[in-house]
């Protein structure tokens, strides 16, 4: 095991992957300064700078995923997407479909998401969602220094565009990674750890609210089942869908906001496929439907807290 | 009639002006019969889209837009499966899940093409980079329309193709209409090639209803495009010679700019100066349009008699 | 009663409050040419044709709205707000909260979506979960004439931005509508009809297929009730709950793609608050997540039908 | 000191820079000893900030960006409620919601600040409508960096400016970086300014670090946008002294271009322009100094003692 943060998982995983097939390039605005390893090792031609310019940037690796590359871009921070949405979700996401199979896009788009810095709403903004909502894109969103790695390795070998996004208040925690080659596939849940009263499904730096939680709940006598997503797209119902048909109790956990976020996905899926396991509603702990405050004290209450998680089980455990 | 890249006879690019010219009046006679899927006519353009992709090579990419049918049959695209696409027929190009606006055809190199206005922009130098990168030969063409030119991506594309030395040869064909909004009103200067000089660039604008002169000015762009590495901004000055989408009565359009062009046909041009230079005869013009409306009659038929897609394969080709 | 298209109505509507406030006015790609009513009636100054570029285009409504003026921008089809994500989400949806309460954003962005036109999926794509995902966005989505015009003076009227989507299958349909003037309040769901078996809740074109298939239920004696969102931020939750409340079924129909749609936004409100009312699973009829076809038969295949809610409704009452 | 606009007193404005500099090495002292809300200095820049915001009127309004606090204190900014805000407290400009990276302070006419790069572009050609139609007085200045001349809406907010005669004057601040890359990385031409030819659109450069040329370029500008209620481009080519974010070590900078700006600082070069012309001496000069210090010591006070916003408030504002 290395110890490592994801940050320096992410590192790692770009360099094995652009030393394993020489396809894989990466560029973004300030890639080639910031990470000089990779672009020591690999040179200028396949680690890039570019314009201030998102929209040419996803295009860009558009282009270049269909016609022999597979392009790695980082698009910095979430609320950035908002210029590249045309390549990533008219492009990227339907043109494979609109060509009757002509195409695939083997790329990965890298951007920082939720709270932990302080600069408000438009750096801190989960928009995962809206990917999960448009067709023929993969989203992933790990929560550990060793998934960061796993997940980005296989995201870049996937013949799919994939978002891949960062939880920035995970990103300089260090975490243990294994030492030599591996992957984890996309669209596997991970269950952090096993209970029989109530299920927490959370994902990037919510798991560790879960885990917090569950702590408390143990304490108490209360057994939680955390189940970690990864990737939100494939979503894992079956490892979903099992837990809930044990625990028969479920809380969703992630700081995106509330209305159409990956929690009611879950629970609309629950409540199709599992309604006869429910024993009680189902919960959704989430960030506000509000713009992310800077004010760190704000930013706290905006973010969810282990003890809301804790109150929402005990609630439904009555 | 599948021509090898480049092709300079012009006897051969008028005959494939006169296709493109059978097969969109054809589509306009089937949409104002009936209900018939929408397409974007490139009728009156076909002096640019020939010019140019008679220029290019078989290496030669190509990108392009929702009115793409000159770039297509330019490219020796066969008319049954285009038609096919257009109606929506499991023989189309795109196995009708395209329709007319996003029409590709891997097979003739033309790749990616987006019916958002811009779309084709924003991909243009990822496929450039690819090929230098692998080392594949040939360039990269991207066709896209003043209207596109209004869009941000425009800029963004051409000046990171410039920074980055990436083979595109830019080809806006300037045909003074952006659906239904004209030109004038969306900018204050008359070149788009203009634009051109502040990305480091070289920006060229050409005749682009003297099919001639287009191809010259293309096969000049493309070598330099070749021997540099380096993108150029050709600007094809053309018309629009029928509405934005089939049908449509032009009523919004003025008298006097449509006589004007009218009178400028790139077909009639063409004819006029093949048989001056004695290359042609009438006879021969007439037997080119005859021989283009049977291909176009054989398409229809091709089309009409080929298979819709079958609803249990909703679902193909979402992911790879 | 007058008998209009939603086309017309959504002239009147813009008609009308042009006439009553001065300060509105229209622009887009073609605005001033299509709607030659308007233009000749306010002139050039208030209707206006602009360049072909979404993002100048949503970016100066919001711009204007923050300072005066109360614009309505036509964004042609729903994929083309791909262009205009930044000015809408992070300049509309967030500098009112990001300033502390500075701004207001008093505008309406028009756009067209969903299947009808066989143009496929650069043109057709129901994105309107993406801006019930956003904060400070309301999203309204009528499904008939009389509220096309009615949401849309009232949507004129609201002091926040909002995202008015106009279902194209719908557009060139005559309907009544009440011959003076009238309003529709955003944030209030509409009853179509009245049922105690099952709740179907439903909006847009999706609606009719919802009366059709409560017309065949009742038929064979079952009697759904339709709800008719209309508006889908805010959402009617009081609504929605007294008839999952009354019925103890529900099905959600929409066109939009099933992962984090509005369909899962209602599964999970009610999986939340009425679990204990509900008899049976939720079930959502949606549009698949794919691209849409274009050609004819798929597109076809692509929207939700009446069979397939009819079809629902027996397997969930057994 | 809150200024009646235009403020054309050199001692004036090099008083103005002097708070702006004392502003951003409080914050660079505040970074560099321990955690602090991230913000991007403005230092190096101080002249391009005031000669511009002293050439406005008090009816003008501006839009800003990330590294707006030169303009914000230019334009008579409390630098109190700055630094309330950068540190997420009640009695900041935007009651601690902001932070560093977006501050509007309506009553001073700075409306509308996006950290989006490119936002306030977007936002500008919007509020000079509004003023336009509502014949209401001023006009409007946008002010961006040579990174958001890298984005398309650069393009289309210029040009929708031009095309609808709106009264904008848009300033570049060309700090040769954009975050993390050289400028010239980015584009391959060195003006900004050439740009706006080909909109129609008049453009101009000029020397970022001269105060006095910036000013008056500034009030041409802003004349000739009042007269003729059209855009126009003014570019300042100046620099980023400090890294793009409190603290950086300024490591991928090459020392030999910091040491080239470090010799043309703007505060040094009015300083002695205005000693050599005798309307300041070195006495003076350190008394400014002082002054502006000591508002800073007064304002970080004043900070430092405002209460943070009520969690009980975390979703105000959210709608109208
Ligand atoms: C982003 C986007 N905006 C608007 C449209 C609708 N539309 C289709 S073609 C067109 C006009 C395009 O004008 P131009 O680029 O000049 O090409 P032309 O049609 O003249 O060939 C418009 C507005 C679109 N498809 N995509
Ligand atoms: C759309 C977007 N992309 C990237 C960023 C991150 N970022 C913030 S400032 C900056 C550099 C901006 O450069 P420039 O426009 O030259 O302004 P400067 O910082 O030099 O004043 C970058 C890349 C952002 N805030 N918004
Ligand atoms: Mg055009
Ligand atoms: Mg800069």
């Amino acid at each position: 095991m290395l110890t490592l943060t994801p940050y320096e998982a992410i590192d790692q995983a770009l360099a094995e992957e652009m030393r394993r097939d020489p396809t894989v390039l990466m560029f973004g605005e300030g890639v080639a300064t910031k990470r000089r390893a990779l672009s020591d090792e690999f040179g200028g031609q396949r680690v890039r700078n570019t314009p201030l310019a998102e929209a040419i940037i996803a295009g860009t690796a558009v282009g270049a995923a269909a016609t022999g590359l597979r392009p790695v871009v980082d698009l910095l921070f979430a609320p950035f997407l908002c210029y590249a949405m045309d390549a990533i979700v008219n492009s990227a996401g339907k043109l494979r479909y609109v060509s009757g199979g002509q195409f695939a896009f083997p790329l990965v788009t890298l951007a920082m998401t939720g709270g932990g810095w302080g600069v408000g709403a438009q750096h801190n903004h989960n928009v995962e969602a809206w990917f999960v909502h448009s067709p023929g894109l993969k989203v992933v969103m790990p929560s550990d220094a060793a998934d960061f790695k796993g997940l980005l390795k296989t995201a870049i070998r996937d013949d799919n565009p994939v978002l891949f996004f960062v939880d920035l208040g995970l990103l300089h925690t260090p975490g243990e990674v294994p030492a030599g080659e591996f992957t984890v596939p996309l669209g596997q849940a991970a269950v952090r750890r096993e209970g029989d009263d109530v299920t927490l499904v959370a994902y990037g730096k919510s798991v560790a609210a879960c885990q917090q939680a569950a702590r408390t709940l143990a304490e108490q006598g209360r057994a939680a089942e955390v189940i970690d997503l990864r990737t939100l797209k494939p979503l894992d119902e079956a490892t979903i869908l099992a837990s809930v048909r044990k625990t028969g109790r479920l809380v969703l956990v992630h700081e995106a906001s509330r209305p159409c976020g990956v929690g009611a996905e879950i629970a609309a899926l629950v409540a199709e496929q599992a309604h006869d396991a429910l024993k009680a509603p189902i919960v959704r702990v989430t960030g506000p439907d509000a713009p992310a405050p800077a004010s760190f004290v704000l930013e706290q209450a905006f973010t969810p807290q282990a003890d809301a998680i804790v109150a929402a089980v005990q609630r439904l455990l009555g | 009639m599948k021509p090898t890249h480049p092709y300079s006879d012009p006897v051969d690019q008028l005959a494939r002006m006169l296709l493109v010219r059978a097969y969109e009046d054809r589509i306009a006679a089937l949409a104002a019969a009936g209900p018939f899927p929408a397409s974007c006519p490139s009728a009156g353009q076909e002096a640019a889209a020939v010019g140019v992709v008679s220029a290019l090579g078989a290496d030669d990419l190509i990108l392009t837009n929702h009115r793409s049918a000159g770039h297509l049959l330019a490219r020796g695209a066969d008319p049954g499966r285009l038609l096919a696409e257009v109606m929506g027929r499991e023989t189309g190009y795109c196995r009708g899940r395209s329709g007319s606006l996003h029409i590709s055809a891997k097979e003739l190199g033309v790749v990616l093409t987006s019916t958002i206005v811009g779309g084709e922009l924003s991909l243009a130098p990822g496929v450039a980079l690819a090929r230098s990168l692998l080392g594949r030969p040939g360039i990269v063409t991207c066709f896209f329309g003043d209207g596109a030119a209004c869009e941000g991506i425009f800029h963004e594309s051409i000046n990171l193709a410039s920074v980055w030395n990436l083979p595109v040869l830019f080809v806006c064909e300037n045909n003074e209409w952006q659906a239904y909004v004209h030109r004038r009103e969306t900018m204050l200067t008359d070149s788009i090639a203009a634009h051109a000089a502040a990305y480091g660039v070289e920006g060229r604008s050409v005749d682009g209803n003297d099919v001639a002169a287009v191809h010259a000015a293309a096969l000049a762009a493309a070598a330099q495009v070749r021997a540099s590495g380096r993108p150029f901004l050709l600007e094809a000055r053309t018309y629009r010679a029928r509405g934005h989408l089939e049908p449509d009565d032009q009523s919004h359009v003025d008298a006097g700019e449509l006589a004007h062009w009218q009178a400028r046909d790139p077909i009639a041009l063409a004819r006029e100066r093949l048989i001056a230079a004695g290359q042609l005869d009438l006879d021969g013009f007439a037997r080119l349009g005859a021989e283009a409306r049977a291909r176009i009659d054989a398409a229809v038929e091709f089309a009409v008699q080929s298979p819709y897609p079958d609803p249990a394969e909703l679902l193909a080709n979402v992911y790879a």
